[in-house]
């Protein structure tokens, strides 16, 4: 299990070769790449700074990885968060999850990014052509990592 | 009893600090007790804090309800509504 | 969108990248990588040979990808799945897709590997101890692929 | 009338032949008449398409059930249920 937050670009090639490269009994690698996008909320876009609460984060990502662990039958899965200051285009997470089967990594890939979204304490801020702006939480994304609560596996 | 209390993002930044290291008042027993005692600050402590304003805690870096008791040396953290990923 | 069949292996970062690198509007790239093991069914799988029916292949992927548009709000999609001799740890199939949010990526990318695997034509043969064999297909495919026809979106 | 079928996987060993173009009499109108004509020829072919086997079919690329009428030309297919991915 790799965890990490960092302002460095991740190489997600190797970060999903290092899945599987040694490791003959995995069958699937599902991954989850988030992006910074030029727009949001019907508004341009120009940059974006990632706050996040150092301790607290890392501590909160092992959680959600070991939930999945604990519901799903994996054999390893890496997160990576970046923050600091972030374009347009420049990927911010990295969430890849592997198994044997396919249903078990795509599962468990979603639900880590459901929770790494309303659970680890990062914020975004926007620039804008108004200024800066702080994200707002959404319920979407509430409503995403409550699909979960009762469920145990996929339907 | 001293405490050390994190702020983080929008809350950061309204209430123009990062982080204190308050000396609490003996009625400070636990994370609503705190709130309480921040909030009558009146002010920004008022308005982020008050009634209808969106907003979670932690204590030694776990999510924490108003009920929880605080002890000595430990690290509070008032935040927004978590934006990552 | 690009579909292609190929016995050499393929980039995976490249071919992410190539769905958001110019595409600001790309909020989030779901993922999957199919990995050749080195045990099914309990026996040691030693290397794998992979059959198809060029020109209907090519068709009945574009069709999927087709499907899995017309579903969900897509930005953009990849299919490459590799033929001939592969051997435990070499990719077999990359499915990767771009869209503005998660959810959209991730229930296309799941569907079009389900149904990847119930309508496109290959065949796997396994090198064992005891031998060459077919795969036999897998009634858990079919009920992950059939999860989809009543339900136009996530839940 | 003249169809080209192609065998795949299991059924191109079993047959021996991944394909053969075959003039076929004037009674072969759909692709269960097909499979009635290869399976006459009994041996592997009637074995192997006979009841209870698990196979697919396709007409110019498209999978096709035994109601499809064949047409002069026509590319069809037979192979086992697939196994890729």
């Amino acid at each position: 299990m790799k965890i990490a937050v960092q302002t460095e670009p991740f190489d997600l090639a190797a970060e999903v070769e290092a899945l599987y490269h040694d490791h003959p009994q995995v069958g699937a690698v599902a991954s989850f790449l988030g992006i910074t996008r030029d727009r949001n909320d019907g508004e341009g876009v120009a940059a974006m700074t990632l706050e996040h609460y150092p301790g607290m984060t890392e501590r909160a990502l092992e959680r959600i990885v070991a939930e999945a662990r604990s519901r799903w039958d994996l054999l390893d899965a890496t997160v990576i968060h970046r923050v600091g200051a972030l374009k347009p285009t420049d990927p911010i997470v990295l969430v890849a999850v592997a198994a044997a089967h396919r249903g078990e990594a795509f599962a468990a890939c979603e639900f880590i990014m459901d929770y790494l979204k309303t659970r680890a304490p990062f914020w975004k801020k926007e620039a804008t052509a108004d200024g800066e702006r702080w994200v707002d939480a959404r319920e979407s994304d509430d409503n995403a990592a409550a699909r979960w609560v009762n469920r145990l596996a996929k339907p | 009893m001293n405490v050390r209390i994190l702020y983080f993002a929008r809350l950061r930044e309204a209430f123009g600090t990062s982080q204190e290291a308050p000396a609490l008042p003996a009625d400070v027993a636990t994370l609503g007790d705190l709130l309480d005692w921040l909030r009558a600050r009146g002010g920004v402590w008022a308005e982020q804090l008050g009634p209808g304003r969106a907003y979670r805690m932690a204590v030694n870096q776990d999510v924490a309800g108003p009920e929880v008791r605080l002890q000595d040396g430990d690290e509070v953290a008032i935040f927004p509504p978590v934006t990552g990923g």
